[in-house]
C-alpha cells in the first residue's frame, strides 16, 4: 500500500501525513507542479494554507496540475482523504460537495476533541466501529461546512464539542461512492500516545484495508 | 480596461463578520445601522473583459457560498471613487 | 563621487536620529561628507537597535561559554548542541514599537523575522514562543493591542506551519503606551549542516531572494527623499510592514532546500535596516567587500530611489552568497519555490560597501566604518532617590477573606488561564509537541534522537521595576525552573532586553543592575547566554515601561514519555511544598491587587540552595517519581495549588497545621510592623504571605506517593501539605472552594477575546 | 439608505492576496491580467451617511494600511451593477 501526500507551497502539515501514513504503508510525496501520481494506491492531500489560503480557502491549490491527476484518481475509485485544508480543496474541486465558511468564533481554534465515526462504510472508516467516539485534535479557521442538500456524513463532533458552527455539527463527509473523504479534525496529529492520542490511525488503516489493532 | 468584482456571502449563509461588525458599531457611538455584510473586492485590469465573468466562476467566487457582480468603474465613475490607481508592480 | 548637488546636510543627519559629533565622525571616516546613500546606510547601522551602542559594553559582561554551545552571540542565532549531531538554534526578538502602531501586522512581522533569524543559520524552525506585555485589560487600547497582536502572531505561526508552543503576558499600567511583543523561535538542525553569515570568496555572487521590495518601514528615512518625491507623495512611504506567511513559508521552504543543497557559502536574513545591514553584516564578519547593484533588485513599486531601496524593510526577503558556479541552480531553486531570486551583486576585497545602480557608483563606504567604528556609549546609571512607578489601582477590597482573595488572584488578567489567547495558536504541527500549553511549565518537544527538549520563557517586569537585579537574578531562576518541573536541564539561555531610554540615568541604573543579575544568575546556574535582543527607548507621555528583561531557556531530559505535568493526577498523592520558599508579598500579584506601592528593594535571593532544589525536582520527574510538578510563582502556594487542581481537574484538601506553622515561621522576617498596620485585615499578614507570598524559582509544589516524597526530602527541604482527591480545594476546616468556582474565576480572560 | 464601503490596500502597502490571484489566472487561461489588488467589501443599511466616514476611520478600514471609499449604489447605479438588492435576513 503506497500513499500519496500532496504538497503545495503553503502546505504544513504535508510531512506530519507522510509519516503518518509510514506508520501503516509507504508513502510519498506528490508534487503540485508534477501531474504524476507515480501509481500510489491513496492520496491524502493535507492541511496548511496552500497558496496562503488567499482569496478563498482551498480556491486556487485545486488549479494545481497535480489536482486534476488526483481528480480523474478520484472519479476512477481511487480513496482520496483531504485533511482540513485538503478538504476545503476537495470540496473546491468538486471532489466533494459543500463548502468551508469562517468559524462562526472568526477566529482560529485549535484544540484536542473528540468526533463521532457516522458512517463506517467509505474507505477512510472501514475499521471504525459504529458511533465510535476518536480523541483528535482540530485546528482551523474556516472549518463552519455548508452542506448544499443532503451530504453522506462521516463524522461529527461529539459532546457538543462543535468548535465552529458547522451545520448538523458535521466534521466530516464523504463522496456518494464513499472513497473520497475529507474532515477538519486532524487524524494525522493524532498517531501517536506520546503526543496525545493515536485515534487518527484508524483512518489510515481503514485504506490499507488493516483489521484495527 | 479597469475591473471591478464585488464578492459578497449568499443569502441565507450566516455571515459572522457582518454580525460582528453589527455588534461593534453601537459600542463605538454608531446607531442607526443594519444589514451589514462583509464581503471581497477584487479590482484587476483585463484585456478582455469578457473573460470576467468565467474568472469569477472559476476562481473568485464560489458559487455555492458567494454571490457577485462585476462592475466597470471607468465606464460609469462613481462619484466618491478615488479614481484609478497608478499602475503598480 | 558623491553627486554635489543633492548632498544631504548635518541637519539631515540629525533628523536621522544620528548626532552632530556622530555625522562627523562619518564623514572623517569617509574622507568626505557622505551623499544621500551613505547618509542612509550610516544613519542605520549606527542606530541603537543595529550598533548596540548603549548595551554593547555590558553584553560583553554576559558568560557565553559552555560545553554544549555550537553558536554564542554574534550569529543570527545562538545555537546548543542536543545530543545526536543535532542542534537547537533559537533567540528572542523584540518588535515592540511596529506592534504598537500596528499590532496585528507588527506582531507578525516580529514571528516572521524571528523565524527568518533562525532558519538562517540552517535550521528548520520547530517552536515558537511570544511573551506579551500590556496595559491594564481594563484599557480598551489594551485590549485591542493584545486580541490584535494575538491574532498576528497566530496568522503568521499558524499558516507557516511552526507550532506556538509556550509564551506569556502580563498586563501592567506601566505598558499602556509601550506595550512590548518578543517573540522566540527555535531550529533544528544537524550540527555540520549549520551555516554562518560571513561572506567568503571573493569574486563570489550575492544573491537576494524572496519577496520583491517595496517602501516599506522607510517613512523615517524621508527627509532624505525631497529630492525624488514631493510632500504629496509623503504616505508613499508607508511606515508599516505588512507580513506576507505564505511568501514567508515559501523563503523558508527555499531556503532550506539550498543550504541542503550544499549551493550556498552563507546566508543572512533581511531584518531591521534590510539590504544594508545585511550586506554590510556579511561583508564585517567575512572581512571583505561587497558591490550591490541595487537596479537588479526586483521592485514592487516604480522609482524607489537608491537609498530607499538600500533601507527597505520589506519582509521575506535573504541574501546569500553563491559561487559562480552555482548561481544558476540556486535560481532554479528560487524558481521552484515560486520567490524572486536576483544576482545583485559580488564579494570583493576592497573592504568597502559598494552600492551600484547600474554603472553608477551611489555609494561607496569602508565596512569597519559602518559595523564597527560606530561610538560605543558609556552609561551614566545612578541609582533613582524616588519611586519612578505610580501605585496600581488596588481591586482588592480591604478585609477580603483567605477565600475571596484567592479567588481574586486566580482571576487576577496575569494569573487567569490563558486558553483563550493559545488555542488561537496551532502548538501541535510537525508532531513533536509532547507537552503544550497548559499542561505543564515549559513546553516539551520530542527530538529524532530520542530525547527531547523543554522551553520556557519568562520575565517579571514589576519585580524588575522594584528591584533591577534580583529581579532579573528571579526572572532566570523562574524559567530553570520551569525546566526543572518537566525534568529539563537548561542547555542555553536567550533574552530580551526591553527597557527605557538608557541616556537617562535611573534608566541607565536598571539596565545595568539587571544584566548584572542576568550575567550572576547564568553564572550560578551553569547557563551560558547564547544570544539575544536588546529593545530600549520603550516609553510613554506617562513614563518608562517597567524594565523588562524577558529570558527564554532551552533544556533537555532523557526521555519525552516521562516529561512532567503541572496537573494534579493521582488520587491520593501526597501533596508537597518542595524547596527553600520564603515568600514575601511586596511586589507580588497579591500587593498589587492591594493597590501597594513598589518597594525598594526585594530580598536578596540565594541561588545556590535553589539550584539544588531544582536539580532535586528534575530528577524526581525524570524519574518518573512525580505525580505532577509546578513552581510557585504569581499568585503565591495557595495559587499554584489551585493551579495543579485545575490542570488536572482533581481537588486537594490541605492539612491547616503545616501551612499555620508556615505562617509563624515567616513572622520573624520583619513583617511585624506591616503584620500590625494589616491586623484588622481578612487575612493576618503571616498567613497572606504564607499563602500568597512570591518568590520565584525557589519553591514547588509537587505530587506524588509518599515513597517519592520522602526520597525528595532526602535531597532537599519537602513539607506535606495534603493530599490529592475530591471536587474542591479544601484547607483544613476553614477554607472550601468548588472546582468549578476556582475554574470560573481562572476563566477571567475569555471576555477579552469576544 | 443602503452603501457600501470598498477597502484596499493602501498604495504602496504589500497586497500578498492580489498577488497570489495575479498568479493564478495565467495557470487557469486566463491571460492580460494585471495589477490585481484584493480587498474588502461592507455593505451596510444607514440611517445617518454622514456617519460613514467615521465607522470606516473607526472599525472597518485600518488607516494605517488601507484606504477606503464609500458609495451609494442607490444614488448612482452602476449600469452592469445587480442593482438594488433584496434584503436579507
Ligand atoms: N541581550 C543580549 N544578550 C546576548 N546577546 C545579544 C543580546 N542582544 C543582542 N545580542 C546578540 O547580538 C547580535 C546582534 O543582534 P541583532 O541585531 O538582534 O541580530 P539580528 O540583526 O540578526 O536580528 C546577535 O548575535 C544577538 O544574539
Ligand atoms: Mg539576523
Amino acid at each position: 500500500m503506497r500513499f500519496g501526500v500532496v504538497r503545495f507551497p503553503g502546505s504544513c502539515d504535508e510531512v506530519d501525513a507522510l509519516e503518518a501514513c509510514r506508520r501503516v504503508g509507504d508513502a510519498e510525496i506528490l508534487w503540485h507542479a508534477d501531474p504524476d501520481l507515480g501509481g500510489v494506491d491513496a492520496v491524502v492531500v493535507p492541511g496548511g494554507f496552500s497558496y496562503g489560503d488567499y482569496l478563498r480557502v482551498g480556491a486556487i491549490a485545486r488549479f494545481s496540475p497535480v489536482m486534476e491527476s488526483v481528480i480523474a484518481f478520484a472519479r476512477e475509485g481511487g480513496p482520496v482523504l483531504g485533511i482540513c485544508n485538503g478538504f476545503q480543496v476537495l470540496c473546491e474541486a468538486g471532489l466533494l460537495p459543500g463548502a468551508l465558511l469562517p468559524n462562526v468564533g472568526l477566529r482560529f481554534l485549535c484544540r484536542q476533541l473528540d468526533i463521532e465515526v457516522v458512517d463506517t462504510d467509505t474507505a477512510f472508516t472501514r475499521a471504525c466501529a459504529p458511533a465510535e467516539a476518536l480523541s483528535i485534535p482540530a485546528k482551523h479557521q474556516a472549518g463552519r461546512y455548508h452542506a448544499p442538500g443532503d451530504v453522506r456524513v462521516a463524522f461529527r463532533y461529539a459532546h457538543d464539542g462543535n468548535p465552529n458552527g458547522s451545520s448538523n455539527d458535521i466534521a466530516g463527509v464523504a463522496n456518494e461512492a464513499g472513497n473520497v473523504v475529507g474532515l477538519m479534525p486532524h487524524p494525522e496529529h493524532a498517531v501517536d500516545e506520546l503526543t496525545g492520542s493515536t485515534d487518527g490511525l484508524a483512518l489510515l488503516r481503514s485504506a490499507v484495508g488493516l483489521a484495527r489493532a | 480596461m479597469r475591473a471591478r468584482v464585488l464578492i459578497r456571502p449568499k443569502e441565507g449563509i450566516l455571515d459572522p463578520q457582518g454580525v460582528a461588525v453589527e455588534r461593534a458599531l453601537p459600542a463605538l457611538g454608531f446607531s442607526g445601522v443594519a444589514n451589514v455584510h462583509v464581503g471581497r473586492l477584487v479590482e484587476l485590469d483585463v484585456e478582455d473583459v469578457s473573460q470576467l465573468e468565467a474568472m469569477c466562476e472559476k476562481l473568485l467566487a464560489n458559487p455555492l457560498i458567494e454571490d457577485y457582480s462585476i462592475e466597470r468603474p471607468d465606464a460609469a465613475p462613481q462619484p466618491q471613487d478615488a479614481g484609478p490607481e497608478a499602475p503598480r508592480r | 563621487m558623491p553627486d554635489a548637488a543633492a548632498l544631504p546636510t548635518v541637519d539631515d543627519a540629525v533628523a536621522l536620529g544620528l548626532t552632530r559629533a556622530e555625522y562627523a565622525l562619518i564623514a572623517e571616516k569617509l574622507g568626505r561628507e557622505p551623499n544621500e546613500v551613505e547618509l542612509a546606510v550610516f544613519s542605520l547601522l549606527w542606530s541603537e537597535h543595529c550598533s548596540y551602542k548603549h548595551s554593547r559594553a555590558l553584553l560583553r559582561t554576559l558568560p557565553t561559554e559552555g560545553e554544549r554551545v555550537v553558536m554564542g552571540p554574534g550569529e543570527n542565532a545562538g545555537a546548543v548542541d542536543v545530543g545526536d549531531g543535532w542542534a537547537v538554534a533559537f533567540k528572542v526578538e523584540s518588535h515592540n514599537h511596529p506592534s504598537a502602531v500596528e499590532p496585528f501586522q507588527g506582531a507578525a512581522t516580529g514571528v516572521g523575522g524571528i523565524l527568518r533569524d533562525v532558519f538562517a543559520i540552517g535550521a528548520r524552525p520547530i517552536a515558537v514562543l511570544d511573551s506579551l506585555r500590556f496595559g491594564e485589560p481594563t484599557s480598551a487600547r489594551s485590549r485591542f493591542l493584545l486580541d490584535r497582536a494575538v491574532a498576528g502572531i497566530g496568522h503568521y505561526g499558524n499558516s507557516v506551519g511552526v507550532p506556538t508552543v509556550g509564551g506569556e503576558v502580563f498586563f501592567e499600567g506601566s505598558y499602556e503606551q509601550n506595550c512590548l511583543v518578543n517573540a522566540m523561535a527555535l531550529g533544528l538542525a544537524r550540527r555540520e549542516d549549520m551555516v554562518r553569515s560571513a561572506a567568503a570568496g571573493v569574486g563570489n555572487v550575492v544573491v537576494l531572494f524572496g519577496a520583491s521590495t517595496g517602501r516599506d518601514g522607510i517613512g523615517g528615512a524621508s527627509v532624505l527623499a525631497s529630492a525624488e518625491l514631493g510632500e504629496a507623495d509623503e504616505d508613499k512611504r508607508p511606515t508599516v510592514q505588512v507580513g506576507d506567511p505564505f511568501a514567508g513559508k515559501k523563503l523558508l521552504e527555499c531556503s532550506l532546500e539550498l543550504l541542503d543543497r550544499g549551493l550556498l557559502v552563507s546566508l543572512q536574513d533581511l531584518g531591521a535596516a534590510g539590504l544594508t545591514s545585511s550586506s554590510a553584516e556579511m561583508a564585517s564578519k567575512g572581512g571583505v567587500g561587497v558591490d550591490l547593484d541595487v537596479a537588479r533588485v526586483p521592485l514592487r513599486e516604480e522609482g524607489m530611489a537608491p537609498f530607499e531601496i538600500m533601507i527597505s524593510e520589506s519582509q521575506e526577503r535573504m541574501l546569500c552568497v553563491v559561487e559562480p558556479a552555482r548561481v544558476d541552480e540556486v535560481l532554479a531553486v528560487c524558481a521552484k519555490w515560486e520567490v524572486h531570486g536576483s544576482a545583485i551583486g559580488s564579494v570583493t576585497d576592497t573592504a568597502r560597501l559598494r552600492v551600484l545602480d547600474g554603472e553608477r557608483v551611489v555609494g561607496d563606504m569602508p565596512v569597519v566604518a559602518l559595523v564597527d567604528d560606530c561610538p560605543l556609549y558609556e552609561l551614566r546609571p545612578q541609582r533613582p532617590s524616588g519611586p519612578l512607578y505610580r501605585a496600581p489601582a488596588g481591586s482588592l477590597a480591604a478585609g477580603a477573606s483567605v477565600r475571596e482573595t484567592l479567588l481574586a488572584l486566580l482571576g487576577s488578567p496575569n494569573i487567569a488561564s490563558r486558553l483563550p489567547l493559545y488555542e488561537q495558536y496551532d502548538w501541535l504541527v510537525q508532531s513533536r509537541t509532547v507537552r503544550r500549553p497548559g499542561q505543564a511549565d515549559a513546553a516539551v518537544l520530542a527530538m529524532p534522537g530520542g530525547g527531547a527538549i523543554a522551553v520556557a520563557i519568562d520575565g517579571s517586569g514589576r519585580r524588575v521595576a522594584a528591584d533591577p537585579y534580583t529581579g532579573t537574578v528571579e526572572a532566570v531562576l523562574e524559567c530553570a525552573a520551569n525546566l526543572a518541573c518537566v525534568g529539563a536541564q537548561p542547555l542555553g539561555l536567550t533574552n530580551c532586553l526591553n527597557f527605557a531610554n538608557p541616556e537617562k540615568p535611573h534608566v541607565a541604573w536598571q539596565l545595568s543592575e539587571s544584566v548584572r543579575g542576568l550575567g550572576d544568575a547564568c553564572r550560578a546556574l551553569a547557563v551560558p547566554v547564547v544570544g539575544g535582543n536588546v529593545s530600549l527607548y520603550n516609553e510613554g507621555a506617562e513614563g518608562p515601561i517597567y524594565p523588562t528583561p524577558v529570558v527564554g531557556m532551552v533544556g533537555e531530559l532523557p526521555d519525552p514519555a516521562r516529561a512532567g505535568r503541572s496537573g494534579f493526577a493521582r488520587e491520593g498523592d501526597v501533596v508537597a511544598l518542595v524547596g527553600p520558599f520564603a515568600p514575601v508579598l511586596e511586589a507580588g500579584e497579591l500587593a498589587k491587587l492591594r493597590g501597594d506601592a513598589l518597594p525598594v528593594a526585594l530580598p536578596e535571593v540565594d541561588v545556590r540552595p535553589a539550584r539544588t532544589t531544582q536539580a532535586a525536582v528534575r530528577d524526581a520527574v525524570r524519574a518518573g517519581d512525580l505525580c505532577s510538578a509546578h513552581d510557585i510563582a504569581e499568585g503565591g502556594r495557595l495559587v499554584a495549588v489551585a493551579e495543579s487542581c485545575l490542570a488536572g481537574a482533581t481537588g486537594a484538601r490541605l492539612a491547616a497545621r503545616p501551612l499555620a506553622a508556615l505562617a509563624t515561621a515567616l513572622t520573624p522576617r520583619g513583617r511585624a510592623g506591616r503584620a500590625a498596620s494589616r491586623a484588622q485585615d481578612g487575612v493576618p499578614e503571616p498567613l497572606a504571605a504564607a499563602l500568597f507570598g512570591e518568590a520565584p524559582g525557589t519553591g514547588f509544589v509537587v505530587s506524588g506517593s509518599q515513597e517519592a516524597l520522602d526520597r525528595l526530602g532526602a535531597r532537599t527541604p519537602v513539607v506535606e501539605l495534603g493530599t490529592v482527591g475530591g471536587d474542591v480545594l479544601a484547607v483544613g476546616d476553614d477554607l472550601s472552594v468548588a472546582l468549578g468556582e476556582l475554574a470560573e474565576a481562572h476563566a477571567a480572560l475569555g471576555p477579552l477575546f469576544p
